[in-house]
């Protein structure tokens, strides 16, 4: 049972370049930052180091934090260019009961992260669904599809700046 | 010898008598054998957490109804605790009795549709319905606390919208001394039944450590053989005071951790989700304004948080990130029916169609969590 | 083209009495499609089930569309579910009647403001006969609905009409 | 009754159409009941009501049915194969009734007087292979076409228990039609070869526990040539959406269904004439005590008809308590274990008939 | 005058019922609509526009178990007049019986052994986590 302080140490040490650093003033839970071209050989060694024995990836989630510059295109709607989007990992041990979460921050423009499917077989569809739904794009990722929006759907909803399509198929939108 | 068959692409398309709901399950099939199984979902996808972003903390609850909605008061209790740990606020003990009582007697009423359809996908009629006609008794239970059937926006954050009615107590006990009956009669109709066995013993077997990085969890996991349960090893809420024991898969008719397993830890825990009552019933303080602890404006701190619920589907986690404001900026759920949905296509090499039915009977889903 | 295709004078007696029996055979036996969608498919599973029995009313559950006169709409209808309830609609024989259950299904329900991929109302794709309100609603509302359908089929008729 | 109507019209082809015309309307009038049977029964095992709007207590539901069938449009998909898809009904429900042929439904009325009757229920009985195999293949339809090669393999294999048990019968009577078997379980239900048939010998009490196998053997064999659960696996609605008519809309679907039922008495019409002395009744006529003889082949007639009808009670029980088996279960069954104690059975019956 | 026989009354039988089931769908056609749509003319595959044709090369297993029927049916058909007569030779007619049915018995036995009387029984391989996880899709 290690509190997330010991396991950001850890880390610290087996990888000094990758792991950003701990980000604990928030009130609930403290954060580990990591580069995004990374995050595999980390989940792995998570996963497969004796002490630490993360062997279940509890969540995946894809957010925009919408810190870009915000300008207005001619409708009104606002369109946020730059800033990151980034993707928090909440892994569990099953085992030995302690959890950890990690996150992960991209450019809006060309959103890169390494995928951890090979890791753990959960990740798989958290991934698609985050590409589905923000846009981010997962290296190596099994087969990158959408999964929740219909395939041929263009635009990624959760976006901030996401602007609903007037017509689908014929059908009208809202 | 055997002539090379031609493969056959089987859609078990959106409207289908036992996908549950809109699942379309593409099978490719080699006359009886099922060779690859691909689960198109989306079709129910109703943009959940879209609405979050637009409205405000205590409006999200009737949506968290609507994503598992045959275990909608666990969505609110799920949705309702990580809002409290986000603002801090404590929850007086007369409400989280209540909260107890009504989560169990949720987990009786969705584990009685799941075992209730997992017969019907097998063949047998009569188990579904006997099983319906007990989920009626404790849909008229919630319907006399707070006036709904289904989705109950009951358990809001910091409190609950209703005190239970007066003589609630009374009609629960004799709810639970008239539910025991029923389990010994569904497990002489199906559990012990020869061709249910026959039907159910290894077929889908899911070895224990596939299942974790698959990350399964709830009745799935415990039926590999796993005693997990968030109830008692990530106590949230008063579960500390109850003593129950965790079900787990002994591989009683076949391998451990296979279809029968997972259908027989659903009908054990119906039991001990009995017992749970009972005691929060005992123990239940008399006193006590339930909606003291319910603020008037919910703006949390900027921060984030994930709490973990034991959904009778699973682990069932809400993250929510909050930037201060009164919109949460993201909130993002765990649903654990997305996940169990995900094992379908490994779990399911060299089985016939029919198996299939019974695996996805056996992992329980609800296509409303599946999609969000 | 078979005798329902046929449109006849007002004043036939004949065929006013044909028509009453057809009427009541069509609405005392509807055949729904075994189908449901959301939070509404359980609300009529209920409805179905032993303590309000849907078979009092002559409704029994078919799996293909090739046998069923009604499809209950129970549930919230997505984009990507529209395309196939259509096919599913279009699949049906002919005397078909539509009940689109739940407010999702007759204007999007609560899902009508950010859902940008709810349907706004099933009857944008295929012509609803008896909307049913409620999120979801009780059994004895679907019931209800049923009579209005019954109560529908049994003011059709084969005769022109003059009004 | 044949005879009776050869004087009558005088021309023979006439006379014998309206004797066929007896079991023909006979069987519509059971479908239409058997199918109420089958709602209320199902319903109130399941603690519900079943049909109560429609008539009293549903009684007219079926005619309701029956009626919004005939209203209903038939549309034939493009791809599918039309001749095929248009003539499988009929050969279906031609190969059922044909059965009704053979079967006696009381001493006076029967279809023809034919001396191989057992034979020829048994030959007929695989015309609704054909019928089935044409309606899967015909309709161009993935479920139809699994339903269709599933329900072909079950009926042929399901045929060979059965054929063998009716052999140990013949073994024992010594006569293949039926009227003659009927009579000689008469008088008493003491005759009735479940209770190892007519006479006092000591081979008598020898034959029961075997009669009692062979009648277990051939009513589940008989429920499995019938798709009936917990054989139903053809039109098994969890799986194959509805098997092999899952194309037929309207009338077609109508008229799979009324040889569905069809099937299920001829069947028990021959589980009862083999083991329970088809139209004898257990304790003596009535018509022989007031000495009306005419009123004899109605009172048989009755006792046929209740038998028939007792079994498809017991054949509608099993579907709503059983579920069901899977293919290879089956054809496990039916090859493993119903055939080798068929086998045994026969050869037991024929030792203790030589005694 | 043209003497009906028994199996002419069982032809009448099976005229009946075929005429019974035509007249049938020809009364259904006349009351019935008739307003085809292309949509409606396409095959059903769950609401899917269906993948492939169904019309397929099927499995042996069918063609093994049509023989395996063959022989016994003709085994069985060939049983039923010695079943009828076999009392009146004693002994020795029902011992004739009894030989054809043991050969018969052994060929049961060797399909048995031999596996063709096997479904296609399912072989249910349960997921490793090193396979599952090295999977490429």
């Amino acid at each position: 049972m290690k509190t997330r302080e010991e396991i950001f140490e850890i880390l610290k040490a087996q990888f000094p370049d990758a792991v950003l650093g701990i980000d604990a003033s928030l009130p609930t839970e403290p954060l580990i930052s990591i580069d995004p071209l990374k995050i595999k050989d980390i989940c792995v060694f998570l996963r497969d180091s004796e002490e630490l024995k993360f062997d279940s990836l509890m969540l995946l989630s894809g957010v925009d934090d919408a810190n870009g510059t915000k300008t207005k295109d001619e409708q009104g709607h606002d369109v946020i260019t730059g800033g990151t989007l980034s993707v928090y990992y909440h892994l569990d041990s099953v085992y030995l009961k302690h959890r950890v979460t990690l996150k992960v921050s991209a450019p809006r423009e060309n959103p890169d992260v390494e995928s951890v499917s090979y890791v753990w077989r959960s990740a798989d569809w958290h991934e698609r669904e985050a590409f589905d739904l923000l846009g981010i794009n997962f290296l190596n990722h099994p087969n990158l599809i959408r999964i929740l929006m219909p395939y041929d759907w263009e635009g990624y909803p959760l976006r901030k700046d996401y602007k609903n399509p007037e017509f689908y198929l014929g059908m009208k939108v809202n | 010898m055997a002539l090379k068959t031609e493969r056959m692409v089987l859609n078990m398309g959106p409207q289908h008598p036992s996908t549950h709901g809109v699942l379309r399950l593409e099978l490719e099939i080699e006359g009886e054998l099922v060779t690859k199984v691909t689960p198109h979902i989306g079709y129910l996808h109703r943009c959940f957490e879209k609405h979050c972003e637009a409205m405000m903390y205590n409006q999200v609850v009737p949506y968290t109804d609507r994503m598992d909605y045959l275990a909608s008061m666990y969505n609110n209790w799920g949705y309702a605790l990580a809002v409290e740990k986000l603002c801090g606020i404590q929850v007086p003990e007369r409400v989280e009795y209540i909260r107890v009582i009504m989560g169990e007697l949720q987990r009786i009423a969705s584990h009685a549709v799941a075992v209730g359809t997992f017969g019907l996908d097998i063949g047998a009629w009569t188990p579904f319905l006997y099983l319906f006609r007990d989920r009626e008794r404790i849909l008229t239970l919630f319907e006399m606390t707070c006036g709904a059937r289904l989705l109950y926006n009951y358990i809001w954050v910091g409190g609950l919208s209703h005190d239970i009615h007066p003589d609630f107590v009374r009609m629960t006990r004799e709810f639970l001394e008239s539910f025991k009956p029923t389990v010994t009669e569904v497990n002489n109709l199906l559990s012990y039944n020869k061709i249910f066995i026959e039907r159910t013993a290894n077929i889908g077997v899911l070895p224990l450590d596939t299942a974790i990085n698959y990350g399964c969890t709830g009745p799935t996991l415990r039926g590999s053989g796993l005693a997990y349960d968030l109830r008692r090893d990530d106590t949230y809420s008063i579960y500390n005071k109850f003593d129950f024991n965790v079900i787990t898969g002994q591989g009683l008719q076949g391998t451990l951790g296979d279809t029968w397993d997972r259908y027989y830890v659903r009908v054990q825990e119906m039991l001990e989700s009995v017992k749970i009552i009972e005691q929060a019933l005992d123990q239940l303080p008399a006193e006590g304004d339930v909606q003291s602890a319910i603020p008037k404006r919910i703006k949390p701190p900027k921060g984030h948080v994930y709490t973990r619920v034991e959904n009778p589907r699973g682990e069932l986690g809400y993250f929510i990130i909050s930037d201060g404001n009164t919109n949460p900026f993201r909130v993002k759920v765990r649903p654990p029916s997305f996940v169990h949905l995900e094992i379908m296509d490994d779990l399911t090499r060299g089985h016939l169609i029919s198996d299939i039915m019974a695996i996805l009977g056996s992992i329980d889903i609800v296509l409303g969590e599946v999609d969000r | 083209m078979g005798l329902l295709d046929k449109e006849f004078s007002e004043g036939n007696i004949v065929i006013a009495k044909v028509d009453d029996l057809f009427n009541w055979a069509r609405l005392s036996s509807v055949w729904q499609l075994g189908f449901g969608l959301a939070c509404c498919a359980i609300e009529m599973m209920a409805t179905s089930a032993a303590h309000y029995d849907f078979d009092r009313f002559g409704v029994i559950p078919r799996n293909t569309p090739r046998q069923a006169d009604a499809i209950i709409i129970s549930g919230t209808v997505t984009l990507k579910m529209a395309t196939r309830i259509k096919r599913l609609y279009e699949q049906m024989p002919d005397p078909k009647y539509i009940i689109s259950m739940g407010s999702c299904a007759n204007s999007g329900g609560p899902y009508w403001e950010h859902g940008y991929h709810v349907l706004k109302g099933v009857d944008r794709v295929i012509p609803v006969d008896v909307y049913v309100p409620g999120c979801p609603p009780r059994p004895e509302a679907l019931f209800e609905g049923l009579l209005k359908l019954q109560e529908k089929i049994r003011n059709e008729s084969m005769r022109k009409k003059t009004v | 009754m044949y005879e009776f109507l050869n004087e009558l019209l005088g021309n023979q082809i006439l006379a014998m159409l309206l004797t066929a015309a007896v079991p023909l309307v006979f069987i519509l009038l059971f479908t239409l009941f058997a199918v109420w049977l089958e709602r209320k029964v199902s319903a109130h095992m399941q603690d519900r009501l079943g049909p109560m709007r429609v008539g009293w207590h549903g009684s007219l539901q079926l005619i309701a049915d029956f009626l919004k069938i005939l209203q209903k449009e038939a549309p034939v998909s493009l791809e599918a194969d039309k001749p095929l898809y248009n003539f499988a009904p009929v050969l279906v429900f031609a190969g059922s009734f044909a059965a009704f042929a053979a079967i006696p439904f009381s001493s006076k009325l029967i279809g023809s007087e034919i001396e191989l009757g057992l034979f020829y229920i048994l030959a007929v009985s695989s015309f609704m292979v054909i019928g089935i195999l044409m309606a899967g293949w015909s309709s161009n339809n993935k479920y139809s076409l699994l339903g269709a090669m599933r329900s072909a393999a079950q009926i042929v294999s399901y045929e060979i228990p059965t054929a063998l048990v009716v052999l140990g019968m013949i073994m024992l009577t010594g006569t293949l039609s039926l009227t003659k078997i009927s009579e000689m379980q008469t008088s008493s239900f003491w005759n009735w070869y479940i209770l190892g048939g007519p006479g006092l010998s000591l081979s008598k009490f020898l034959l029961i526990p075997f009669m009692i196998i062979g009648f277990i053997i051939i009513y589940i064999s008989t429920l499995a040539e019938v798709n009936r659960t917990p054989f139903d696996i053809p039109e098994a609605e969890s799986e194959l959406v509805a098997g092999y008519f899952t194309e037929y809309p309207g009338i077609k679907y109508a008229m799979f269904m009324l040889t569905e039922y069809a099937n299920m008495f001829a069947v028990s019409a021959i589980v009862s004439i083999l083991f329970f002395g088809g139209y004898q009744s257990p304790v003596g006529y009535l018509g022989n005590m007031l000495g009306i003889h005419w009123m004899i082949p109605f009172e048989q007639a009755f006792w046929f008809i209740s038998k028939g009808l007792f079994f498809v009670f017991v054949q509608i029980w099993l579907r709503w308590t059983l579920p069901r088996l899977r293919v290879d279960q089956l054809m496990a069954l039916c090859w493993k274990y119903l055939i080798p104690y068929a086998f045994l059975n026969l050869i037991i019956i024929g030792i203790i008939s030589l005694l | 005058m043209l003497m009906l026989t028994e199996f002419g009354k069982v032809f009448i039988f099976i005229l009946l019922g075929a005429i019974f089931v035509t007249i049938a769908i020809i009364a259904a056609k006349l009351v019935s609509p008739n307003r085809p749509t292309h949509e409606k003319l396409l095959t059903y595959e769950c609401g899917e526009n269906p993948v492939g044709s169904p019309w397929v090369k099927f499995n042996i297993r069918f063609y093994v178990v049509a023989l395996i029927f063959l022989i016994f049916d003709v085994e069985v058909v060939l049983l039923f007049p010695w079943a009828l007569v076999y009392k009146g030779f004693g002994i020795f007619g029902f011992l004739t019986g009894i030989i054809f049915l043991v050969i018969l018995g052994l060929g049961m036995a060797y399909e048995w052994r031999k596996g063709d009387l096997e479904w296609a029984r399912p072989h249910p391989i349960p997921p490793e986590l090193d396979k599952v996880l090295s999977k490429k899709e």
